[in-house]
């Protein structure tokens, strides 16, 4: 019997010891702030279109961090849902585009001006300050700035806002990724003028 | 060898290769990794002499042959060109010119197809060519040691001379390094390694004293303590012909053995040189200089004879032309032409590559124009190049590895590449890989490795690019949060402190009642908005973002408004606690109201369509629909109740101050009488029985307002009559300008006064009347004075914009404009359209009260139809007035934009977007810069500064064009 | 956690969830005592024990032990129940006690025991966690005797060898022989055996899962996507 | 008419992956036909067998994971892994254990991890691996130097007609791990005297030496792995010879016994499962060679080249992360693999 309480004695003891180790260390090397939005914030692309839900992608950002599920973004595609994956170590998740429109292409908006009657609601709606113009004069959209988000298609009264994809220019033209396995890496091309 | 040399010399590969070199090679020749041993196929057009080549009749001249900024066309549609003729210049640092390579008329000035793998457009300079061929008189210099190396450089920079070898980089910036970098070699690169080319070899041969003469050019510019020539030992007949040439000379001919990529600029220097250039950085940084023997002759032909480059020796070769052989081609011939010169046989014609079979691409269209780096045309046939068989698995041989010249892994990096690992496939080096092909032409499986890197590092840049205009986007975002933020929180102090001087005056009065809880969230607020402020201007300050200082500005204001917020809540902590602010009904039965017929909207809509489905829940829905109608109706009811209540109390308390107290009364007084006549309306329509006392309560609202405004009226006349004599004119006429603004409002004051008063039958209107007469003519007299004063005073400051500038800058910006605008008529026009501006706003006006009257007068229906009625035409006619003014302004807006597309060339759009662009390239570039500063050496700093300010000048072009066609027009609010 | 989804909570343990094949926890006896179905089975019923026992207990003092100190009190009852069940397991089957050695003491350290007194019964009343515990471990112990079963049957050709060691004598004409006169294929029986099997589990549950999961999205499909887009900034009027 | 448009290279070698394949499968018939010479059909009639179950089981599995069939048949891989497989193992293999083995090698070892080119090991050694863990007698009985079966006795021991034990006897290496220190009894078994390394075994290695050298002259393989291989063996047999000759086996010996010269020129050179570099290679077939001395001085196993194989098949990418070249323009070789 006393072998019993000698054994449940030393336990407890043990117990006790480790449990106030434990306990000192959760308190003293407790984690302030969390580091983990801004990397997530930077990994999302920043087009703040808010098809996730939330208004912007760093409000995004926290949520994720807080738990909201990371495949919320269509701009970003499947490789910035990977992307969170591999940072936050969670369940790999597949895209969750429900109600969003296709976003494997580049897009910018294109206002037709001679339709605009300046009313400056575009640029209101603008989230990075990408839409130029006064009241009452026709607005421009700063090709390079803008994030193709869309955002001011709804506000403009006169739907003078057209989304049209990017073209690729001589600088930014790049190869296709070849057809793959099985397939022959070549085309052929109809030739007339000769 | 030097101690130094020594160091920098990396002897190659294993000891065995080593071994190997020592016994089999002259100690001189180093060797590379890799390398392979395809086919020469050189024999098909090394045989014949040089041609010449055709004279096409059109000749088709992209603006961007060369590496570096396009160049920028010097001529237009329809002017007489002459061969030799620059038609168009540098544009920047890193640009080459271009000459008109025969005699002939520019038909046009756009997108062409041109040299490029992706087979897409380019802007084109076009000359339909008169076959006359007639030179631009030039002349040359046959001792340029008679010219300075300055001169020598501006000479060949002129001449538009670019790497002839396959890259195309400007020559002149290759050869101008600066006086700090002292060059150890010159390296002439005779190598030709691709297959079937046979430009170089042909050259040599037949042309070698010139070519020594263009090598002794660069000798001369670049100074180098050594000068070697690589030349394969493939091409014995050029080296002989060389050996000849520079008997006696200083350049050492060194014979490399045959193998691709010899002829790469780092294979050839670690072959003559055994320096090896490190990974991202220039030959020149070991001290080497590396030039074609085709680019060597090029500088000869300019700086000796005076030739621009507008000819070069290309190779027509493969199975599918007749005459294959080296021609002598003017720049811009279409391909076509050449095939046809050589006798082509489309039938035998499977692939056309341009450049060797190795690194060249295959063309989309024949038609494309041949230029200054187009050293071979392959007409292929099938048979000869066949089709490339399906790609296999990656067995992972190795092969590629043997062969690979930089000493890559290149079925690594087609892994990675592959499952767009592109972070894995930077770290085995693939921006380091020189696409040679020598990988994908020993692979078994048939791999496209070469594409697939192309593809690879396309990926990569995208990524930084996408990487660089996030960061951009979320920049933007976050100053435009935190720039509304801040109008939010100024906003909101402003209402505070509205809201506190109210209150305070009140305090007078009643209990001192301050809205803590209002005033904290408030400050509140603006704190908040000062600290993302200054986040923001944070996060700007360490990107280096331009508008870090502006941001700073803004969170220091931001600070401010934060403190006077805090200071209020203080302040009102201070003072005695208030009872809790009486509980505003109206307020909330507003709300209610809302909310009730929102709720029976959305009930209705949902019934709507529940109907329209055919649902058989509809009926419920209705009937729901209805309940809400109820409830809002009776909610409805009761603010109307409230409402007439509340305006009961409003007017009250004596008011010491006099005009501004009293306005503010009868607004209060006259909205309170509106929402009372509302309130009865409504009443009166549902049938509410207590209609009747609602109305009678409006109207005595209406007499207390009344009687408010009779008050306000008397008090206006009266205060006028203080201010406006008196008072010498101490300065001249800004002096006299106030006086004038002075009497006149008071003029407008004590006329309106009068009116009202008139119109309201107060029995001292006719005295109010005589006074506004009086401040009418006391106006005029200080009018009068002003003129007087402006007349004598000659020069006015502020005369209208200076015209002269303006035809200048017009011209900066569109050069094909043809004439300047007619101040003038500009000027007249912004008069013009200030007039119109002015009748539009004055008819607008009258309309709006004449209706305003009418609506009045309808709702007391004292007044007989008739008088509706004319009433009634008398607002159409002042609505069809202002109708008119407007529609003359717009179509002189229009006009003016018309007019600005006529003068510019370009329509306000373009000129905007132009300014807009303008600006954030230059946004962009200072970024670079900014990065590059700390990382990069001093020539591509230098040359992104020049492109800085050209940008610079570029954008404040722009923005001044737009902003003069804006002001030319009278365009600017 | 007021109502308690007790279907969700055996759907879990058997199927979605399982410990084996989805959260691949307790390899290491998993791997190491699947045989033959008897050795399967003992392990399987002495750690289905241990998890219920333990999520019990767990759950009892889940309010009562700090987050800190959670993890050391949890095994030291994982350590009770099992060496409790070591003791039952001497006193009743102690042949198999014998066999499976080593492996009843290392229930301790079977992940899928201090996961679920982790994730589950320190966050669930008694009921749950009891029910949760039984049903991960009789996931678990399915798992061991699919993989026991297929182990026994492709290594020596027989079923239910010598069940007597667990259900007693009447237990000893339990065996089957499938096939006849079978060489033996002693891959099976060793290690990589068990690894391969366990791979061919997984596999195909993998495969039942995305059938199902294509049946699903073929009905789920007809519903209508709704936007849950939001404006990021300035007024929409 | 019509141009072709494609990337550069536009030229390119008219060799192709089945191509290399088939050269291998060329080098490997001296091999055969010395085994046939010195242990009758058998190894004949497995490798023909082996090479129906392979091309079976691939086009199967080809066909199960919707792959072009006929295009992946045609690149020789399954083919080959058949041959290696045929040739290691005994000439008195029954037909089944064969099936098993190749079945298991192209399923498990190739199809199910992707196919050629994804393999992280050996597929026949993997096959050879299973055969000797599970049916660890049938795979280590011979036949007896000298004895060559007829071609009937050899289709009855394939059918399973005819029992081994008649035939069969120990491998010399076999013999050596039994009788290592027992001069008298190595000597008996005609080990010490006579052929250099057992009657027959010598004359299989320099057969399948001579192809390996084939391999090398049609730069089908680069000499790193077998040269790396074989001094892998030799240097540590040689200085454990020098030491005690009585218990260890001079190099020769080990050079030309068992599967020396198949493994070091057929079976690590298998690129797929390889290191990749040149550098890599050498370490990477230097330590199978280690190995391969090793276990067959101190191990339980005979032979011991596919253990050997498939363990450093297990350490190549490790291997590879220390091995790759200095590319050109950087100070020193990378590290690592860039990534998780």
């Amino acid at each position: 019997m006393t072998a019993v309480l000698i054994a449940v004695a030393a336990l407890l003891g043990l117990a006790a010891v480790f449990g106030a180790i434990l306990g000192f260390a959760s308190e003293k090397f407790k984690v302030e702030g969390d580091p983990i939005v801004e990397q997530i914030d930077g990994l999302l692309p920043q087009t703040q279109c808010g098809q996730c839900g939330h208004p912007g992608c760093r409000p995004y950002a926290e949520a994720i961090a807080e738990g909201e599920d990371h495949n919320r973004c269509p701009p970003g595609g499947q490789d910035t849902v990977d992307a969170l994956t591999d940072l936050l170590g969670r369940d790999e998740l597949t895209l969750d585009d429900d109600g969003a429109e296709d976003a494997d292409v580049a897009k910018v908006a294109y206002i037709r001006e001679d339709e605009c009657i300046g009313c400056t609601k575009c640029i209101q709606a603008c989230p990075v300050d990408a839409i130029v113009g006064a009241a009452k004069l026709m607005h421009t959209v700063i090709v390079d700035e803008c994030t193709g988000c869309d955002l001011c298609v709804e506000p403009c009264p006169v739907d003078c806002i057209d989304i049209v994809p990017v073209k690729p220019t001589l600088q930014t033209w790049g190869w296709n990724r070849p057809a793959g396995i099985g397939q022959r890496p070549d085309s052929r091309i109809e030739v007339v003028n000769l | 060898m030097s101690q130094m040399e020594a160091a920098k010399t990396r002897k190659p590969t294993s000891i065995f290769a080593r071994l190997a070199l020592g016994i089999r090679r002259p100690a001189a020749v180093h060797d590379f990794h890799g390398g392979i041993h395809p086919p020469e196929m050189k024999h098909l057009s090394n045989g014949t002499d040089i041609a010449p080549g055709p004279l096409p009749a059109q000749l088709i001249l992209p603006l961007n042959m060369h590496i570096g900024a396009p160049a920028k066309p010097l001529v237009e549609p329809g002017d007489k060109v002459l061969k030799g003729q620059m038609i168009a210049e540098p544009a920047g640092a890193v640009s080459a010119a271009i000459h008109a390579p025969t005699s002939g008329t520019v038909s046009a000035i756009g997108p062409r197809p041109i040299q490029h793998p992706s087979g897409m457009d380019a802007i084109c300079i076009v000359i339909d060519t008169d076959g006359k061929d007639e030179w631009i008189p030039h002349g040359g210099i046959s001792d340029y040691t008679e010219m300075s190396p300055g001169e020598v450089v501006d000479t060949i920079r002129h001449a538009g001379i670019a790497g002839m070898g396959g890259a195309g980089f400007p020559t002149s910036i290759k050869v101008n390094l600066g006086d700090h970098q002292r060059v150890e070699e010159l390296v002439i690169n005779a190598v030709e390694c691709e297959p079937y080319i046979t430009a170089d070899d042909r050259l040599m041969r037949e042309r070698a004293d010139e070519i020594i003469t263009g090598i002794h050019i660069l000798q001369y510019l670049l100074n180098p303590r050594r000068t070697l020539l690589g030349i394969e030992d493939n091409k014995p007949e050029a080296i002989k012909a060389l050996k000849q040439a520079c008997k006696g000379c200083d350049i050492e001919i060194r014979v490399v053995p045959t193998k691709y990529p010899s002829g790469g600029e780092k294979q050839l220097i670690q072959l003559v040189t055994g320096k090896e250039v490190k990974s991202g950085q220039l030959p020149a940084h070991v001290g080497v200089v590396c030039q074609n023997v085709g680019t060597a002759f090029a500088i000869k032909r300019a700086v000796i004879n005076g030739e621009p480059l507008i000819q070069r020796i290309t190779t027509l070769t493969g199975d599918g032309v007749a005459r294959p052989g080296n021609y002598d081609v003017l720049i811009g011939t279409p391909v076509s032409d050449l095939l046809r010169h050589g006798g082509v046989d489309p039938d035998k014609l499977g692939r056309l590559v341009m450049g060797g079979p190795m690194m060249g691409f295959t063309l989309h269209n024949p038609g494309v124009p041949l230029v200054k780096t187009s050293n071979c045309i392959i007409a292929a046939s099938p048979e000869e190049l066949p089709e490339p068989p399906p790609e296999q698995p990656c067995i992972r041989c190795g092969s590629c590895a043997e062969v690979c010249p930089a000493n890559l892994l290149p079925q690594q990096l087609y892994w990675h590449a592959k499952n767009d690992d592109l972070e894995k496939a930077q770290h085995h080096n693939l921006m380091d890989c020189i696409e040679c092909g020598a990988c994908a032409y020993v692979c078994p499986s048939h791999i496209p490795l070469v594409q697939y890197y192309r593809y690879a590092k396309g990926a990569v840049r995208q990524q930084a690019a996408d990487q660089l205009k996030a960061d951009k986007a979320r920049q933007r975002f976050e100053a435009r949060q935190a720039r509304i933020d801040a109008e939010k929180a100024e906003k909101e102090a402003r209402r505070q402190a509205r809201l506190e001087a109210n209150r305070k005056k009140k305090e007078a009065a009643a209990t001192p009642s301050v809205d803590t809880a209002a005033l904290k969230q408030a400050s509140l607020e603006a704190s908040k908005a000062y600290k993302a402020a200054v986040k923001a201007a944070k996060a700007a300050d360490a990107e280096g973002a331009e508008n870090a200082a502006e941001l700073k500005a803004e969170a220091d204001r931001l600070k401010e408004i934060a403190d006077k917020a805090k200071a209020a809540v203080r302040d009102a902590g201070n003072a005695a606690p208030a009872p809790a602010p009486a509980e505003d009904i109206v307020s909330k039965l507003k709300k209610q109201v809302g909310d009730a017929s929102s709720a029976y909207k959305t009930a209705v809509k949902a019934a709507k369509e529940a109907e329209a489905n055919g649902d058989d829940n509809a009926s419920e829905l209705r009937a729901r629909a209805d309940e809400l109608k109820a409830t809002a109706d009776k909610f409805k009811a009761e603010l109307r109740d409230a409402k007439a209540n509340a305006p009961a109390t409003a007017p009250a308390a004596p008011q010491a101050d006099p005009v501004a107290e009293l306005k503010k009364q009868v607004g209060d007084a006259s909205s309170a009488y509106k929402a009372a006549v509302k309130a009865a309306k409504e009443a009166e329509a549902n049938g509410d029985d207590n209609a009747a006392e609602l109305r009678a309560k409006a109207d005595e609202l209406k007499a207390s307002a009344d009687q408010l405004k009779a008050e306000l009226r008397d008090a206006k006349a009266n205060a006028p009559a203080a201010p406006a004599p008196a008072a010498a004119p101490a300065d001249p006429l800004t002096e006299l300008k106030k006086k004038v603004g002075e009497v006149s409002s008071a003029y407008k004051a004590a006329v309106k006064a009068a009116r009202e008063a008139e119109e309201a039958g107060a029995d001292n209107a006719a005295e109010l009347r005589a006074q506004a007469d009086t401040l009418k003519a006391d106006a005029d007299h200080w009018k009068a004075e002003l003129r007087d004063a402006k007349a004598s005073a000659p020069a006015t400051p502020k005369a209208p914009p200076a015209p002269t500038d303006a035809p200048k800058v017009a011209e900066t910006t569109a050069p094909q404009s043809l004439k300047a605008v007619d101040p003038d008529a500009a000027a007249k026009r912004q008069k013009r359209l200030k007039g119109l501006k002015t009748a539009y706003n004055m008819a607008h006006k009258q309309y709006k009260e004449a209706h305003a009257a009418f609506e009045r007068a309808e709702r007391k229906e004292e007044v007989s139809a008739d008088e509706l009625n004319a009433m009634q035409q008398k607002v159409d006619k002042l609505k069809a007035k202002a109708d008119n003014a407007r529609d003359a302004l717009d179509a002189l807006v229009e006009d003016a934009k018309a007019d600005i597309r006529a003068h510019t060339g370009k329509d306000l759009k373009t000129l905007k977007l132009e300014a807009a662009r303008a600006e954030s390239a230059l946004a962009d570039k200072k970024i670079e810069l900014d990065k590059l500063v700390s990382s990069s050496s001093e020539d591509a700093l230098e040359a992104l500064n020049s492109e800085l300010k050209a940008l610079e000048s570029e954008a404040q072009i722009a923005r001044k064009a737009l902003k003069q066609a804006l002001e030319e027009q009278g365009l600017v609010e | 956690m007021s109502d308690v989804n007790y279907k969700k909570i055996s759907m879990d343990g058997l199927w979605n969830n399982n410990p084996a094949t989805v959260q691949i926890l307790g390899l290491c006896p998993l791997l190491a005592v699947t045989g033959s179905v008897v050795n399967a089975l003992g392990l399987g019923l002495a750690t289905l024990v241990v998890l219920v026992g333990s999520n019990v207990c767990v759950s009892l003092i889940r309010n009562y032990v700090t987050d800190a100190v959670r993890l050391p009190a949890f095994v030291m009852i994982i350590a009770a129940m099992t060496t409790v069940i070591e003791m039952l397991m001497q006193a009743f089957t102690f042949e198999l006690y014998e066999i499976l050695g080593i492996f009843i003491p290392l229930i301790v350290t079977n992940c899928t025991v201090l996961g679920r007194a982790d994730a589950f019964a320190s966050k669930n009343p008694v009921l749950p966690a009891a029910l949760d515990g039984f049903m991960m471990g009789l996931g678990f112990l399915v798992i061991l005797l699919i993989l026991g079963g297929m182990r026994e049957l492709v290594g020596q050709g027989t079923l239910f060898t010598n069940m007597q060691l667990l259900f007693g004598p009447m237990a000893a004409n339990w065996q089957l022989n499938v096939i006849d006169n079978y060489g033996g294929f002693l891959l099976a029986i060793l290690p990589p055996g068990a690894f391969l099997g366990l791979g061919l589990i997984i596999a195909g549950k993998n495969v039942i899962d995305k059938r199902l999961k294509e049946i699903q999205k073929a009905k789920a499909s007809d519903e209508p996507k709704v936007s849950r887009r939001v404006r990021t900034t300035g007024k929409v009027s | 008419m019509s141009l072709i448009t494609s990337t550069s290279p536009h030229a390119s070698v008219k060799n192709n992956t089945g191509a290399f394949m088939r050269q291998v499968i060329y080098a490997t018939l001296p091999g055969l036909a010395v085994l046939t010479w010195q242990f009758g059909w058998g190894s004949v009639i497995n490798v023909l067998w082996a090479v129906a179950v392979a091309v079976g089981c691939e086009a199967l599995f080809l066909k199960a994971r919707g792959r072009h069939v006929g295009f992946y048949l045609k690149d020789f891989s399954a083919v080959l892994t058949a041959v290696l497989l045929g040739l290691a193992l005994p000439p008195t293999a029954p037909w089944w254990l064969t099936l098993v083995g190749v079945g298991f090698a192209i399923i498990v070892a190739k199809q199910l991890y992707g196919g050629l080119g994804m393999n992280p090991f050996n597929p026949a050694m993997v096959g050879y691996v299973l055969l000797l863990i599970s049916f660890p007698v049938a795979m280590t009985q011979w036949v007896a130097p000298g004895e060559a079966p007829s071609f009937m006795q050899s289709l009855q021991l394939f059918t399973g007609q005819l029992p081994v034990d008649g035939l069969s006897g120990a491998t010399p290496l076999d013999t050596f791990r039994t009788w290592a220190g027992n001069e008298s009894e190595l000597a008996s078994h005609g080990i010490l005297h006579g052929d250099i390394a057992g009657q027959g075994w010598e004359w299989v290695n320099l057969a399948f030496l001579l192809g390996g050298l084939y391999l090398i002259s049609r730069k089908i393989i680069t000499w790193h792995i077998p040269a790396g291989f074989l001094a892998g063996i030799a240097a540590p047999a040689f200085i454990a010879w020098q030491i005690d000759p009585a218990r260890f086996a001079d190099p020769l010996f080990h050079l030309l016994s068992g599967g020396a010269m198949l493994g070091a020129f057929f079976i690590a050179t298998d690129p797929v499962s390889a290191a990749t570099s040149r550098m890599g290679r050498l370490v990477y077939a230097l330590l199978i060679g280690v190995l391969i001395w090793v276990i067959r001085s101190f191990g339980g196993y005979p032979d011991a080249v596919a253990f050997s194989v498939l363990l450093l098949n297990l350490s190549a990418p490790f291997i590879d992360y220390y091995t790759q070249p200095r590319t050109y323009g950087h100070d020193k070789p990378n590290r690592g693999t860039g990534g998780a």
